[in-house]
C-alpha cells in the first residue's frame, strides 16, 4: 500500500529542496553548524522520504541499491584516498596539505564570518563532501535492506 | 641455537624431550616389526573373532562422543546440576551477570582500596 | 530536458535563498555561486523526474509563483486567523459537533489538491482526513458540522470557507 | 529583547511539557503521534527563539533541518499505523 | 526474584555512576590544554571557522574514518543477513 | 516601534501555542486534537517566527550586519517548510488513525465509514 | 544539587536505561534501552565540554565569548552515528530472528544454550 | 542561573520520555517516546551549545531511528510480552 | 619514525571498502584483491615488528606535517592529535593478528565458496582485521573505542553469516548486544577521564593521574566491559552461543578479537593507571576472575556434544590462564623483588599462552570447520571415523590438540610452564588448579578426538574426502608454526615475550616515549 495522493505529492515537491539542504549543510561544513555526517543524514532523509510515501516496489525504482551501494564505497574510497595522499607528500596520514594558501580550498580564513568563505580549510570540504557521500549510501543501504527483510521473501 | 627454556624455577629443553621420543618412537618400531610374521592383510586373519558370533553392524559399534565421560558427569552430579542451569541462554541473564560483577568489582575496589 | 531546466532552476534558487547575504555580488559571493550551480546540477539530474512528473510545466510560471505567495500571504493567512480564534474559542468553551464529510473539489492535478488539502488543513476548523484517489473527492473532518450540511450527501469545497473563494484561488494558480 | 526572548522560550517549554502530558495519557497511538508533533512544532519555535537569543544566528539552521526532517517521523509511524508500511 | 534483582542491580549501578555527580562540576570544566589549543590554532592550522569540524576532519581524522567505517560495517551487515542464500 | 511588533507578534504567538497545547488535552478525539495542534501551533509559531524576522529587520536595517539577513531568511524557510510539512503531516496521521480503525467518538456524521474499502 | 543538574540527569537517563535492558525481554524494547543508554552517553560527552556563559565553538559573528570546549562535540556526533550504526544492525538481527523463531522475547531465543 | 530552568525544565522532559519508553508495553508508543526522546535530548544540546551535535541528533534520531524502529516492529510483533 | 604504521590501518580499509565495488566484476578479481590486499597488510605488519624490535618504540601521529613529533611545540606539552604507540607489546599483537588474518584468509577461500554475498564477507573480514589492529596500537582512547565498535559490528554481522536456522542469527545478536554494552560502559569511563584531564592520550593521562573516585569508577568499568569482550567468567555466557554459531574462520579471528580486548585490559592496568592505583586488589580480581574462567570453563566444556562448543568452552578456559599469568604481573607491580624473583616470568608466560593460544585454538576451529565443511554436522554423537579418510586434518588436531593440553613438545607446554612455575612461589593453590584444568583438557580433548576420529568407517561418511588445498594449506600454516614454537620456545620468548613483558611493566617508559622524557 501506499500513502495518499497528498502525501506522495509533498514528497515529490519536498524532495529536491531536501536535498539542496543537505548540500549546503554538507558543503558548509567547515563554516557553519554541520558537515559531513548531518549532511549525508539529511540526504539519507530524503531517500527515506520516498521509501515512506510510494510503495516498496515502486520506491525502489527511485532509490536503487545498486547505486547506493556504490555511492557508498566511492565516498570511502574517496575519504581514505584523500587521507592518504598526504603520504605521497612526505607528510603524515591526514595530514591537511591542501590548507594555507594552496589553490583549491586554500584561502586564508577571516576571523568572524559565517557564511562565504568557502573557498577554505583545506583537505576538510572534500572530506565532508566524502563522508556526505558515504553516508547517504549507507543509510539507504541500511534503511532498503530492512525493507527488503521485511517485504521479499528471503 | 639455544632451546633451553629458564623459567626462574626450573629448565625446559624441548630438543632433549623429542630426542627421547624419537627413541622411543623407534623402540616401539622395533618391537612392532618383531611381531608375527604370518599376518597377512586381506586374508581370513583380519576378521575379529567375536566367539564365532557376526560382527555387528559400524554404527553399533561405534562410540559416540556424549557416552564418553558419562560416569564424571553422573559422579559430579552435584556440581554440574547448578552449573549447567546458570547458562540459561537468556539475553537478560547474560546482562544481569555483567552488572553484577560490575557492581561486585566496584565494591572490591572501594573496600581494599 | 526542459523537466531537468526548471528543477535545476528551482535548485538553485533555494540554494540562493540560504545562503543570501554572503558576500559583494548582489547578496551573494563568488564561491556561493559556483557552487549552487554545481549542487543545481547535480540536484536536477538527481531529481527531475520526481519533482516534475508530467511534462506539464505549467508551474514553471512565474506568475503562477507569485501569485502563490499573494494567496499564501493574503487569503489563506487571514482564513487561518478567522479559523485559529473559532479553534481557540471551541478549546475554551468546549462545545464541539465533529464529523466527517465529503467534499468534491473538482481539481484536476496533484498540486491542486495538495494545496487545497493543505489549505483545508490549515484553515476553518477543517482537516483533510482522507482523499478519493480516482474521484480526488476529500473527506474532510469538521470540528463543527453545520446542520445543512449534515444531511448531504457530499459538498462543494467552497462551502468550506468563510471569506474567500479558496478553491477559485488554487484553481487560478495550480490549473 | 532578549529578556522577552527568555520568557518566550520558557513559555515554550514548559508548553512542550503540557503537550507532554498527552503522551503520557494518550489513550490510542494517534493521540501519542499528535503530542509528538505538537512538541515537533514547538520545538521548532523554541529554537528560532533561541538563535535570536543567544545571538548566533547559525543556530537557525538546526530549526530548519527540524521543521523538514520532524515530519520524516510523523510519516514513518502514520504509515505504520495505517497498516501501509 | 530475578526481577528484584534486576532492580538492585540497577539502583546499585546508578549509585557507582553517580560518582559523576560528586566528582565534576557543570560548567566549569578544569584545565582545558587540549581544547584551548584546539579553539586557538583551528582557524590558522587548518583553515576552517567550525571548530568541532577542524577536530573531527583534521586532528582527529582517524576517528571520523573509523566512524565511517562504522556506518559502512552496518550496512553490509544488513545487507548480508537479508541477502538471497542459495538454500539455507 | 519595530521592537514592539515583534513583541506583540511574539505575545501573541505564545498565546496561541498555549492555546493549542492545552487544546490537545481537552479535547476529546484524536480529530478534534488534530485540530488543535495543526491550527494553533502552526499559527503560533508562524507568529513567533515573524517576531524574529521582524526583530531581524530591525536589526539589519540597525547595525547592517548580514547575519540578521541570514536570520530572517533562514526563519522564514523554516517556516514555510514547517508549515507545509504540518498540513500534509496531520492529514497523515488523520488518515492513518481513520485507516487504524479509531472512529470520531462524538461525530455527527461519519462519511468516510460509510464508504467500503477498496484497497 | 541544582547547579549539577545534567550529570543528574545523565546518571537517571543511564538508570532507565539499564532498567530497560535488565528488565524487559522484548528484543526491540531493549534495543530502545540501548538507545536510551547512548542517549545518556552522549549527553554526558556533551555536558562535559559545556563552559559557563560560553559560545558554540564557531568562529562567527557572534557576541564574544570563551568557547565551549569542541573536543566532546566531535566524540558525540561519532557516537550518534555509531549507535545509529548499532542500532540498525540490531534491528535487523532481530528481524531475521523472528523470521527464523517466530518471536523476539529472550525467552525464546535461546537454542544456544548450556 | 537563570538558564538552569531552562535546564531543568528541558532535561525533567527528558527524563520523563526515557521513564515512558520504558513503561509503555505498546511497542510503537515506546517508539514515539523515543522519538520524543531524541528530540529534546538535541534541544538539550543545542542549549549547551553544540549545534553540530544537535543537527546530528535531529537528522539522525528524529527521521532515520524512528523510521528503522517502525520497519521493525512491522516485521516482528507489535505488543511486548510479559515481563519477568 | 615509520612510514608503515598508516598502512597497517588504511590498506585493509581500502581494500574492505572497495571489496563491494569490486566484488561486481567477478570472482576471481575478488579473490586476488583479497589476497592481494592481505598479503600487503601481513608484509607492513611484519616490517613493522621488525622495525619495533629493532629501534624500540614508534610513535606516529596522525595528521601532523612530522608523524613522529608527538606534541606540538606549542601545546604546552600536551599531545593533541591521535597518536599510534607502538611498543614490542602492541608489536607482538600485530603480529599475532597478522599470522591468524593470513592462515584465515588462506582458508576462507574454500570453506566459504559456496555462499553467496562474499564480497561482503571479505570486506567485513578486513574490517574486523582494522579494528584489531587499531585497538592494538593505537595510544587513545577514544580511537580505540571507535576500533571496539568497528571490531564488534563487523564481528557481530560475519558470525550470523550463515544464518544455519536462525541459531547463528542468534549468536551474533547476543555478541552485537554485549559489545555495545561493553562499548557504552567503556564510553562512560572514558569521558570520566576526559571530564577531569581533558585528555584522551594514554600515556599524558598516566602522567597525571591520580586516585580520584572518579578515576577509580573509570578502571571499574573499563576493566570490567573488557573482560566481557575477552570472555571471562562470570561475562562469558556469550562465548559458546557465539563461537559455535559463527563460521569456523570467523571464530578463528574473534579470537584475536578477544586477544585484543584482553590486551587493553593490560594496557589499561598497567600502562594507564600503573601503581596509581591499589594493584594488589586489582591484580587478585584479575586473578579471581582467571581462575573461575579456568575451572568454570574446562568444567563446562567436558559434558558438551556440540564440538565447537565445547572448544568454546576450553577458549574461557584458556583466557583464564592468560588473566591468571598477567594478574600476578600486575598484583606484584609495585614490588621490585618479588616481580624480578616471578612476577616477569608469569607475564611471560601470560603473553607466550596469547600467541600459542590463538594459534591452536585458531588450529582448533578451523580444523572444526573442516569436519563440518565435509560432514555437515556438528554433533559428537553422530561424528566418527573420519580418521580414514581425513588424514591431514586427524595429523594437525593431534598436534592442536596436544599443544592445548600442554603436552611437550607443543608450545603450549612451553607457556604453560612458565606460568606453573612462577605461580607457584606466588601461590601455590593457583597452580595445582591450572594443573589439573591442564589435565581435564587433555581428557575433553581425548573424547573429541575419538569421537570424531576414531572408530570404524561410519557408512554415511562414506563420500567424505580430504577439504580441499587452500585449506589445508591455513592450517598446515598454524600446525607449522605451533610445532616451531614448541621446539624454539626460549627464541621466541628471548627475542618477542620478553620485550612485550618489560614494556607492559615500564610505565614511565611508555609515558617518556610520548612526552619526551617528562
Amino acid at each position: 500500500m501506499q500513502m495518499s495522493r497528498i502525501v506522495r505529492t509533498t514528497a515529490d515537491i519536498a524532495f529536491p529542496f531536501i536535498l539542496v539542504y543537505g548540500f549546503y549543510i554538507i558543503i558548509h561544513g567547515h563554516l557553519t553548524p554541520g558537515g559531513g555526517f548531518q549532511g549525508g543524514a539529511i540526504l539519507a532523509s530524503a531517500m527515506l522520504l520516498l521509501l515512506l510515501a510510494y510503495r516498496y516496489h515502486e520506491s525502489i525504482r527511485h532509490v536503487r541499491k545498486t547505486m547506493m551501494k556504490t555511492l557508498e564505497s566511492g565516498g570511502l574510497l574517496l575519504f581514505a584516498f584523500t587521507a592518504l595522499s598526504a603520504m605521497a607528500l612526505g607528510a603524515g596520514y591526514f595530514y591537511n596539505w591542501l590548507s594555507p594558501g594552496g589553490v583549491l580550498f586554500g584561502d586564508i580564513v577571516e576571523v568572524g564570518s559565517a557564511l562565504a568563505n568557502l573557498n577554505t580549510a583545506g583537505l576538510i570540504p572534500i572530506m565532508n563532501l566524502a563522508v556526505g557521500i558515504e553516508v547517504v549510501g549507507a543509510v539507504s543501504v541500511i534503511l532498503l535492506a530492512l525493507l527488503s527483510g521485511i517485504k521479499e521473501k528471503i | 641455537m639455544q632451546t633451553t627454556l629458564y623459567s626462574g624455577f626450573g629448565v625446559w629443553d624441548p630438543v632433549i624431550w623429542t630426542i627421547a621420543g624419537a627413541v622411543i618412537l623407534l623402540l616401539v618400531y622395533l618391537f612392532w616389526r618383531s611381531g608375527v610374521s604370518t599376518y597377512r592383510k586381506g586374508s581370513e586373519q583380519e576378521r575379529p573373532y567375536l566367539s564365532g558370533n557376526a560382527e555387528p553392524e559400524k554404527n553399533a559399534v561405534h562410540i559416540g562422543g556424549g557416552n564418553l565421560y558419562w560416569g564424571f558427569t553422573e559422579g559430579l552430579k552435584g556440581y554440574y546440576s547448578r552449573l549447567v542451569p546458570v547458562h540459561t541462554g537468556d539475553l537478560n541473564d547474560y546482562m544481569l551477570w555483567y552488572f553484577g560483577v560490575l557492581v561486585a568489582v566496584c565494591a572490591l575496589v572501594v573496600i581494599f582500596q | 530536458m526542459i523537466r531537468l531546466l526548471a528543477t535545476m532552476v528551482a535548485a538553485f534558487v533555494a540554494y540562493l535563498l540560504l545562503t543570501a547575504g554572503s558576500g559583494d555580488i548582489l547578496l551573494w559571493s563568488g564561491p556561493e555561486l559556483v557552487a549552487g550551480a554545481i549542487i543545481a546540477i547535480i540536484v536536477g539530474i538527481t531529481s527531475y523526474r520526481i519533482f516534475c512528473r508530467s511534462e506539464n510545466l505549467r508551474m514553471a510560471n512565474p506568475l503562477r509563483i507569485l501569485l502563490l505567495l499573494v494567496y499564501a500571504a493574503i487569503p489563506l493567512l487571514i482564513e487561518m486567523a478567522r479559523a485559529n480564534i473559532d479553534v481557540a474559542i471551541r478549546v475554551i468553551t468546549g462545545r464541539v459537533h465533529p464529523g466527517i464529510i465529503r467534499v468534491r473539489t473538482g481539481m484536476k492535478t496533484d498540486l491542486g489538491l495538495l494545496l487545497l488539502a493543505n489549505s483545508i488543513t490549515l484553515t476553518p476548523g477543517t482537516l483533510s482526513v482522507d482523499v478519493d484517489e480516482e474521484s480526488r473527492d476529500l473527506y474532510v473532518h469538521l470540528i463543527n458540522v453545520p446542520e445543512a450540511l449534515r444531511t448531504e450527501k457530499s459538498v462543494d469545497s467552497r462551502e468550506l470557507f468563510t471569506f474567500f473563494n479558496i478553491p477559485g484561488w488554487i484553481r487560478r494558480i495550480a490549473e | 529583547m532578549n529578556d522577552i526572548f527568555y520568557a518566550a522560550i520558557l513559555a515554550l517549554l514548559l508548553l512542550i511539557l503540557v503537550a507532554g502530558i498527552r503522551l503520557v495519557i494518550g489513550p490510542t497511538v494517534p493521540d501519542r503521534v499528535v503530542a509528538l508533533d505538537t512538541i515537533n512544532t514547538l520545538m521548532v519555535g523554541s529554537m528560532i527563539l533561541l538563535a535570536a537569543y543567544l545571538g548566533q544566528t547559525i543556530f537557525v539552521d538546526v530549526a530548519i533541518v527540524y521543521a523538514l526532517l520532524s515530519f520524516l517521523g510523523t510519516l514513518a509511524i502514520s504509515k505504520y499505523i495505517g497498516g501501509e508500511l | 526474584m530475578r526481577r528484584r534483582l534486576s532492580i538492585v542491580l540497577t539502583l546499585l549501578t546508578v549509585m557507582m555512576l553517580g560518582v559523576i555527580v560528586t566528582g565534576l562540576s557543570f560548567g566549569e570544566p578544569g584545565a582545558a590544554p587540549m581544547d584551548d589549543y584546539f579553539i586557538e590554532n583551528s582557524q590558522s592550522e587548518s583553515g576552517a571557522n567550525n571548530v568541532v569540524t577542524a577536530v573531527l576532519f583534521d586532528y582527529r581524522g582517524l576517528d571520523t574514518l573509523g566512524e565511517a567505517a562504522v556506518l559502512f560495517t552496518a550496512a553490509l551487515g544488513t545487507t548480508l543477513i537479508f541477502r538471497r542464500r542459495r538454500d539455507d | 516601534m519595530i521592537t514592539t511588533a515583534a513583541l506583540i507578534c511574539i505575545v501573541i504567538g505564545v498565546i496561541f501555542n498555549a492555546l493549542g497545547a492545552i487544546g490537545i488535552l481537552r479535547f476529546p478525539d484524536v480529530y478534534t486534537r488534530l485540530h488543535a495542534e495543526t491550527k494553533m501551533t502552526t499559527f503560533g509559531t508562524i507568529f513567533v517566527s515573524l517576531g524574529v524576522i521582524l526583530y531581524a529587520a530591525g536589526m539589519l536595517t540597525g547595525t547592517g550586519d548580514a547575519q540578521y539577513l541570514t536570520l530572517g531568511i533562514h526563519t522564514a524557510i523554516a517556516v514555510i517548510a514547517l508549515a507545509f510539512t504540518n498540513a500534509t503531516g496531520s492529514h497523515a496521521i488523520a488518515r492513518a488513525a481513520h485507516r487504524s480503525g479509531v472512529k470520531p467518538d462524538p461525530a455527527v456524521v461519519d462519511r468516510l465509514s460509510e464508504v467500503k474499502r477498496r484497497d | 544539587m541544582l547547579t549539577q543538574l545534567p550529570y543528574l540527569a545523565v546518571v537517571l537517563i543511564a538508570g532507565i536505561g539499564i532498567a530497560t535492558i535488565l528488565l524487559k525481554k522484548n528484543l526491540i524494547k531493549m534495543i530502545m534501552g540501548l538507545g536510551v543508554l547512548t542517549g545518556s552517553a552522549n549527553l554526558f560527552l556533551v555536558t562535559l565540554g559545556y563552559r559557563d556563559g560560553g559560545i558554540a565553538p564557531i568562529y562567527t559573528s557572534a557576541p564574544e565569548g570563551v568557547m565551549v570546549l569542541s573536543t566532546v562535540q566531535a566524540m558525540t556526533v561519532t557516537n550518534i552515528v555509531i549507535g545509529f550504526a548499532t542500532t540498525a544492525l540490531l534491528l535487523a538481527f532481530a528481524i531475521m530472528l523472528y523470521r527464523k523463531y517466530g518471536s523476539v522475547e529472550t525467552g525464546d531465543i535461546r537454542r544456544l544454550r548450556e | 542561573m537563570i538558564e538552569m530552568i531552562l535546564h531543568l525544565v528541558i532535561l525533567s522532559g527528558i527524563v520523563i520520555s526515557a521513564g515512558l519508553v520504558f513503561a509503555l508495553r505498546d511497542l510503537v508508543s515506546a517508539a514515539i517516546a523515543f522519538a520524543t526522546f531524541s528530540f529534546l535530548l538535541a534541544i538539550e544540546f543545542y542549549i549547551l551549545q553544540a549545534p553540530d551535535v544537535a543537527l546530528a541528533e535531529a537528522a539522525i534520531g528524529a527521521g532515520l531511528s524512528t523510521a528503522a524502529l517502525m520497519i521493525a516492529i512491522r516485521g516482528t510483533v507489535r505488543s511486548e510480552g510479559d515481563g519477568i | 619514525m615509520s612510514q608503515y604504521v598508516p598502512l597497517l590501518v588504511a590498506l585493509p580499509l581500502i581494500a574492505a571498502f572497495a571489496m563491494p565495488l569490486v566484488g561486481m566484476l567477478g570472482k576471481t578479481i575478488r579473490n586476488s584483491l583479497a589476497i592481494i590486499a592481505m598479503a600487503g597488510t601481513v608484509t607492513a605488519a611484519l616490517l613493522l615488528v621488525y622495525e619495533v624490535l629493532v629501534n624500540g618504540t614508534i610513535i606516529y601521529a596522525f595528521g601532523a606535517f612530522d608523524p613522529s613529533l608527538a606534541i606540538p611545540f606549542d601545546s604546552g606539552g600536551v599531545p593533541i592529535r591521535i597518536l599510534f604507540v607502538i611498543d614490542a607489546m602492541s608489536a607482538f599483537m600485530v603480529l599475532t593478528a597478522a599470522i591468524m588474518m593470513f592462515a584465515v584468509v588462506l582458508y576462507s577461500l574454500s570453506s566459504e565458496s559456496e555462499q553467496t554475498g562474499q564480497d561482503g564477507y571479505y570486506a567485513l573480514l578486513f574490517l574486523m582485521m582494522v579494528g584489531i589492529f587499531g585497538m592494538v596500537t593505537t595510544g587513545d582512547l577514544f580511537n580505540f573505542f571507535v576500533f571496539l565498535e568497528i571490531n564488534s559490528l563487523a564481528g557481530a554481522a560475519l558470525a550470523a553469516y550463515r544464518i544455519n536456522k536462525g541459531l547463528s542469527v542468534e549468536g551474533g545478536l547476543k555478541y552485537a548486544f554485549i559489545s555495545t554494552i561493553a562499548g557504552l560502559f567503556f564510553l562512560f569511563a572514558i569521558g570520566m577521564l576526559y571530564g577531569q584531564y581533558n585528555s584522551l592520550n594514554i600515556a599524558y593521562i598516566a602522567s597525571v593521574i591520580d586516585l580520584t573516585g572518579l578515576s577509580l569508577v573509570a578502571l571499574v568499568l573499563m576493566i570490567t566491559s573488557l573482560a566481557m569482550k575477552a570472555g571471562s567468567v562470570p561475562m562469558h555466557f556469550w562465548t559458546p552461543d557465539t563461537y559455535s554459531s559463527a563460521p569456523s574462520s570467523i571464530t578463528a579471528i574473534l579470537i584475536v578479537s578477544s586477544m585484543a580486548s584482553l590486551y587493553a585490559i593490560f594496557r589499561v592496568a598497567f600502562s594507564l593507571y600503573g601503581v596509581t592505583m591499589n594493584v594488589v586488589t586489582i591484580g587478585w580480581i584479575i586473578i579471581i576472575l582467571g581462575i573461575l574462567s579456568m575451572f568454570i570453563g574446562v568444567s563446562m566444556a567436558l559434558p558438551q556434544k556440540d564440538v565447537k562448543r565445547l572448544m568454546a568452552y576450553h577458549s574461557v578456559s584458556q583466557i583464564g590462564y592468560m588473566l591468571v599469568g598477567l594478574g600476578v604481573g600486575v598484583a606484584v607491580l609495585g614490588d621490585t623483588q618479588m616481580m624480578n624473583e616471578f612476577g616477569l616470568v608469569a607475564m611471560e608466560g601470560g603473553i607466550f599462552h596469547i600467541i600459542n593460544y590463538a594459534l591452536y585454538k585458531g588450529l582448533l576451529f578451523l580444523i572444526a570447520g573442516a569436519v563440518i565443511y565435509r560432514c555437515g554436522t556438528r554433533n559428537l554423537n553422530e561424528l566418527g571415523g573420519l580418521g580414514h579418510s581425513m588424514k591431514w586434518t586427524m595429523g594437525f588436531f593431534i598436534i592442536a590438540a596436544l599443544a592445548i593440553a600442554g603436552i611437550p613438545p607443543f608450545n603450549g607446554f612451553a607457556s604453560k610452564i612458565l606460568i606453573y612455575e612462577s605461580v607457584f612461589i606466588f601461590n601455590p593453590y593457583i597452580s595445582v588448579i591450572a594443573m589439573v584444568v591442564s589435565i581435564m583438557t587433555l581428557a575433553s580433548f581425548v573424547k573429541v578426538f575419538h569421537s570424531m576420529f576414531m572408530g570404524p568407517k561410519l557408512p554415511q561418511y562414506a563420500e567424505v574426502k580430504e577439504v580441499p588445498l587452500p585449506m589445508l594449506i591455513g592450517m598446515g600454516l598454524l600446525a607449522a608454526l605451533i610445532i616451531l614454537f614448541g621446539l624454539f620456545p626460549d627464541l621466541v620468548v628471548n627475542l618477542l615475550i620478553e620485550p612485550a613483558a618489560l614494556a607492559f611493566i615500564d610505565q614511565s617508559g611508555y609515558i617518556s616515549s610520548v612526552m619526551g622524557g617528562i
